[in-house]
């Protein structure tokens, strides 16, 4: 299929204007008015008990995965620690709906994602160690780099899915940002391509509320992040972030419907985030506790318990179960993470070409003299 | 650090009219935080905007408290994106106000590169000086503070490369305060370089009545000496001093330059060192290889060959991209590497 | 008014999900279904024939400053023009809206709307003939520097409009960009901040159906570019292009509306590109005759000529004073654009910073030097 | 031009397998175009993306014909945003497709700096080579055709200053073939300068049998000569081999080396020479202070100090803004500001 043939495309050449006709009906783009929600409605029930078991010991792992790392951070094990502690649904929602062939283009605070995909929990945590940067081959699990420079990752999310799509690769690419990263060009640029290329990719927005210390009403005046879909011709959906059967569902029908060549679907997943930015942060200089209060009671974890105990798909016994193997998890991870790595200075040089520049080597030369020096001092 | 000045000494007005008070330890961030505060308070053209730089004060808490003091339309929370930041700051400052605009980090500059490039550099010059463009730009770059990824880049190559643009870096909480307030009131664009792990750094310094600091385009020598001069800038300066007091046990005296303007560049100071010492090293965090350190050395070769006992010699970052926090410190120039390249100045050889 | 105190900008922070409320009502914030028109209508009626006649004269000036300046290319006098033909009501309507005291943003293409404002139509010309960049000073009439790289104006425009505003100066700035344009990051960027500060901001994008030959099918799958607004949380509007009273219309509701604090308004004004992108350009390369003939059928001028004479507000007479009023402005334009441009070379160091600095003072010696050698080689 | 190439002579097995025919007078715009196409042909990873770059053929029309050929798949027209572009070719190098960006000019280059810097140099390096990117981003540079505003910039010392990147810039038709096969069989990402106003230079090239053309990282000796050494790349080797015809009136035997690949460098090449001829000259377009100049000239003298008679001159760009058309010869190196600066040798002195 050539650009020219992608559905729709051809279209919007306006014709002169007495028979100038919009490209597609805006209607169906536009989010609902209200977050969809499934927990303590009756569309729970149409969900198989597995997925929700599922969900729910991920969720639990994952709450325990971040306070441990928390943990690690205050212990002076990791440099930096951006927690997704209340976000655990989307992270988690956004690695289950992925197939193993799928991408994910995580941003930097998404480790938990990264870590519910299957990526190992200590090597998920190099960048924020310090070690190295990116801890893991992205083509092993197909997990682009944690992006730190905000919005980025996501045109690289959609020249891989339209990369895929024209090798006629089934691939789908879930990208996520954050409320404030909807400001930026790249998220605008992306989204843009995507649509005009109708690849298969999904934009997640974790709308948690801030951006560090800035809180949405001064990053956007639209009426929802999801509104921004109708400008570029792809569905807007609005999602009740802590709810995980819903953000699962959500982000669910978004990648069959890439994955069925309908294109690209941007999702806003309404949550919190509970924690300061990152350990580095004073929360208490731009928000009151009880705003954090308010949403404690909308606490991704407890609101898929109280479900799923409701509804005697959970006993005292599973949670338990559940707290254990998280905590075993939670162990393996502090006793790795408190060996030290084992470092090379020369890996300094080792990687930036494929063959090192003769720059390179004289400069290795030197780190090597001065290291041979160091460990010898004559 | 005890610099030995080309400053002039006259104080400015202020100055002189308040009553001195003993000076305290100040932290450079603090300097600048007081810088900004004191331009604000003088003129009201002065208006502050960045990521974070009003309620919590910045990241690094250098604008703490304006956004108090002055109002949010002072100090202003942007939505985040780099080239709307700066894109509305020009439009400001066409209509007359001094925008002061913060970068997070240096990487987080880049998305505004087209806009300082294309429009902050040129408009003075593209409209024959009827739309001068008074706009700083507060970059914190460099790294030795445990960054990961993206927050430790020094790019102030890519500021040098680009006529226009003034490009101011301090290197001690005196210079913080008076280039920044010189380069709030200069009517041309300024990107002013903060050393990250200098906010931290201390001295004796009295914000009530700051001592004058040099216009923009003036070196200062930090340190007198014979042997060699190490010519430097922003983070690496203390690197240097330290660098010269070791080298006196192996009998080298040395002089240091702190170029504090790399645009305009003061050839006149560093010359005038170099000539009298014949060899040089410069030092600077930045990558080697179209670094800073290459202007530099070729223009100090131009004018002063016929002094030099051996060639500028470069103490630089290496050729790679920043490196993880754990490894920093082999990328960093720190003394050693500078006494290394002290030793290769063929103090034997002559020419 | 701090940014806090915006009109609405307090209210997205969103409430814990279960009382979750959108911003804004997204309805009025969405374009109409059709392009609004005037001409051939009946709202035709209500405007006052004394702006139909000015914006007729303008019209056909316009064509001919085009033509003008075409010519002046074909015979070297230019280095390029991108001509606005069949974009004149656009041009025209951008520069009648404003007031005396508002600011006009153009685009490269844009040199007309800057001559209608009443900008020299030869120093209009400066940066295309090649003497010097922006030939005017831009306080004098409140025209910024024609931009060429695409949609970095429109930040400029939204940060003057705020800091108007914020002076208490009632000021409006009006920034004009091409379809192409507002797939750039600047474009998002500046329409979010102006929505989030409310700024007294109008953005025109001339949809002329081309990037130089990418058509807008390439360019965005959105229904409309004014869809693009609701994204933002303003008001989007859709305008026949070709329509000049339409157009002024929908432009004068929108400067109103700025200017009495109601933020900034996006407007899509569907149009074509008549000529070639540039004269460097070849357009047969990517479109056929038979949609620039169907175009040349929707003209702006003869448009509003018809309606004009439909309704006995201009007589052939009228026809002729005004085509000979705009050939004396272009007889006058092709001579001074005749007489070469006085040159100073040594100008090219004056305006770099308000002091030249040493390096700059050494370099203009040298090129002094070699100018006087030149003149005066021994 | 009849380089005395320091290349590798021998040629490809493509080159070997096709009869020679005799080569016909092309341009370098044409070679681009045919290295793209055989390089399309040859590699269906291969794939061209950017503004106007299929139906039109590019505004230089160096992608001419591409689409026709292999589809608009294979060479796409994208949305008008050059983050975007470059962006999107990131992830299609991550799946494993091998992109070629055309920026449309140089200064609209810079929109995509961030991605350039922050992800396109260091992917290879963060993900501790595992994640390659082979990606080649095309920039039309330089001046001299009489573009307006924003389109005759020089940006090559912005590209210098990036570890990660290789940055190689043609000055014939036959590198121009080359070097861009080169580039997009390379593994690594390179930034390839087009000089804009070599696009309509033409020399004898059969696209049937191209000349195999050494790899990346080396230079040429242009001309060689034994009184100093012009070093040179790009738009301004045609300046310099003029310049060194000359100069040969007033005595002076000239050395010209063109860089081609400005990352890796190729200091052997460039020193050799200048050993041997005791002088140097950097010529570039690209402004002098912060350019590309600096360095090469501070590299050159660490290596060859005690073999200088004289310091190593730049004639470069002034510092200033890219001027207007009609100005523009005035800022561009040409011969005689060249033969200026080979006048300032000291060919008296002596050092
Ligand atoms: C381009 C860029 N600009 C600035 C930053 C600094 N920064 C890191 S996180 C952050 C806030 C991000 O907010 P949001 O997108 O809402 O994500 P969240 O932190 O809430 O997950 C900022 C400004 C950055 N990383 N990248
Ligand atoms: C940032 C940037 N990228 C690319 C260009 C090159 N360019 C000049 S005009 C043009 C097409 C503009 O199309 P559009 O925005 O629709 O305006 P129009 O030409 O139709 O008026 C392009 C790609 C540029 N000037 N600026
Ligand atoms: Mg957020
Ligand atoms: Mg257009």
């Amino acid at each position: 299929m050539t650009v020219q043939e992608l559905p729709g495309a051809a279209a919007y050449r306006p014709a002169p204007p007495p028979e100038w006709k919009p490209r597609t009906d805006p209607a169906p783009l536009l989010p609902d008015a209200e977050p969809y929600r499934v927990l303590g409605t009756d569309t729970a029930d149409g969900f198989a008990p597995e997925l929700l078991r599922r969900l729910y010991a991920e969720l639990v792992r994952g709450r325990r995965y971040n306070a441990q790392a928390t943990a690690l951070t205050k212990q002076g094990r990791l440099a930096v620690y951006p927690s997704s502690t209340g976000q655990e649904a989307c992270e988690v929602a956004a690695a289950l709906v992925l197939e193993e062939r799928d991408w994910l283009f995580p941003s930097y605070r998404d480790t938990l994602a990264c870590v519910a995909r299957g990526l190992d929990p200590a090597e998920a945590l190099t960048l924020l160690r310090g070690d190295w940067h990116t801890g893991y081959d992205p083509r092993e699990r197909r997990i682009a780099p944690l992006s730190t420079p905000l919005a980025t990752q996501l045109p690289h999310a959609v020249g891989l899915a339209h990369a895929a799509r024209l090798k006629g690769d089934d691939v789908v690419a879930l990208a996520m940002v954050g409320d404030g990263g909807t400001s930026e060009g790249d998220f605008h640029e992306a989204l843009n391509f995507a649509a005009v290329w109708q690849a298969p990719v999904v934009f997640l927005v974790q709308n948690n509320g801030f951006a560090i210390s800035v809180p949405l009403a001064k990053q956007t005046a639209a009426p929802s992040l999801a509104h921004k879909a109708v400008g570029y011709g792809i569905p807007g959906r609005l999602v009740d972030g802590n709810d995980a059967p819903a953000v699962h569902q959500v982000l669910s029908e978004a990648v069959a419907r890439a994955r069925r060549g309908g294109g690209p679907t941007l999702v806003e997943a309404v949550t919190y985030r509970i924690e300061a930015h990152t350990n580095a942060d004073d929360a208490t200089r731009y928000r009151g506790d009880g705003e954090v209060a308010a949403w404690r009671e909308h606490d991704p974890v407890q609101l898929l318990e109280r479900e799923l105990t409701g509804r005697g798909l959970l006993d005292e016994e599973g949670v338990r179960e559940t707290a254990e193997q998280a905590e075993t998890m939670a162990a393996r991870l502090r006793d790795r993470m408190n060996a030290d790595p084992e470092l090379d200075p020369m890996e300094l040089f080792r990687h930036v070409y494929t063959e090192p520049t003769p720059q390179l080597l004289e400069q290795a030369a030197q780190l090597r003299a001065e290291l041979d020096a160091e460990e010898d001092p004559r | 650090m005890s610099p030995a000045s080309t400053a002039p000494t006259a104080s400015t007005e202020a100055a002189t009219a308040a009553p001195r008070r003993p000076a305290k330890p100040a932290t450079m961030a603090q300097a600048l935080q007081r810088a900004m505060r004191d331009a604000m308070a003088e003129d009201p053209a002065v208006h502050v905007l960045g990521e974070d730089v009003g309620t919590l004060g910045g990241v690094f808490r250098v604008t703490d408290g304006l956004a108090k003091e002055f109002g949010e339309d002072r100090c202003t929370d942007t939505p985040l994106a780099e080239a709307g930041i700066l894109g509305t700051a020009v439009g400001m400052a066409m209509y007359g106000l001094r925008p002061v605009v913060e970068m997070q980090f240096d990487a987080f500059a880049y998305p505004a590169f087209e806009q300082l490039l294309s429009h902050v550099a040129k408009m003075r010059n593209r409209t024959r000086g009827t739309m001068p463009l008074p706009l700083v730009v507060r970059v914190p770059y460099g790294g030795g503070i445990g960054g990961v990824e993206h927050h430790s880049d020094s790019s102030e190559a890519y500021y040098m490369a680009t006529p226009g643009l003034q490009v101011v870096t301090p290197a001690t909480v005196e210079d913080a305060y008076g280039l920044l307030r010189a380069a709030i009131a200069s009517d041309d664009p300024v990107v002013f370089l903060e050393p990250k792990r200098l906010y931290w750094s201390k001295a004796d310094w009295s914000p009530e009545a700051p001592a004058a600091v040099a216009p923009i385009g003036r070196a200062v020598v930090r340190r007198t000496g014979r042997s060699a001069t190490l010519i430097t800038y922003g983070p690496s300066l203390p690197v240097c001093l330290e660098a010269a007091e070791a080298a006196e046990a192996e009998g080298w005296d040395l002089e240091v330059v702190d170029l504090r303007s790399l645009v305009p560049f003061d050839d006149e100071t560093v010359c005038a060192s170099v000539r009298r010492t014949g060899r040089a090293v410069v030092v600077h965090e930045s990558s080697g290889f179209g670094g800073p350190g290459g202007e530099i050395a070729a223009r100090v070769t131009e004018r002063c060959f016929h002094h030099l006992e051996a060639p500028v010699l470069r103490v630089a970052g290496f050729d790679i991209p920043y490196p993880p926090p754990m490894l920093e410190r082999h990328h960093l120039p720190g003394v050693d590497r500078v006494l290394d390249a002290v030793a290769r100045l063929q103090w034997e050889a002559g020419s």
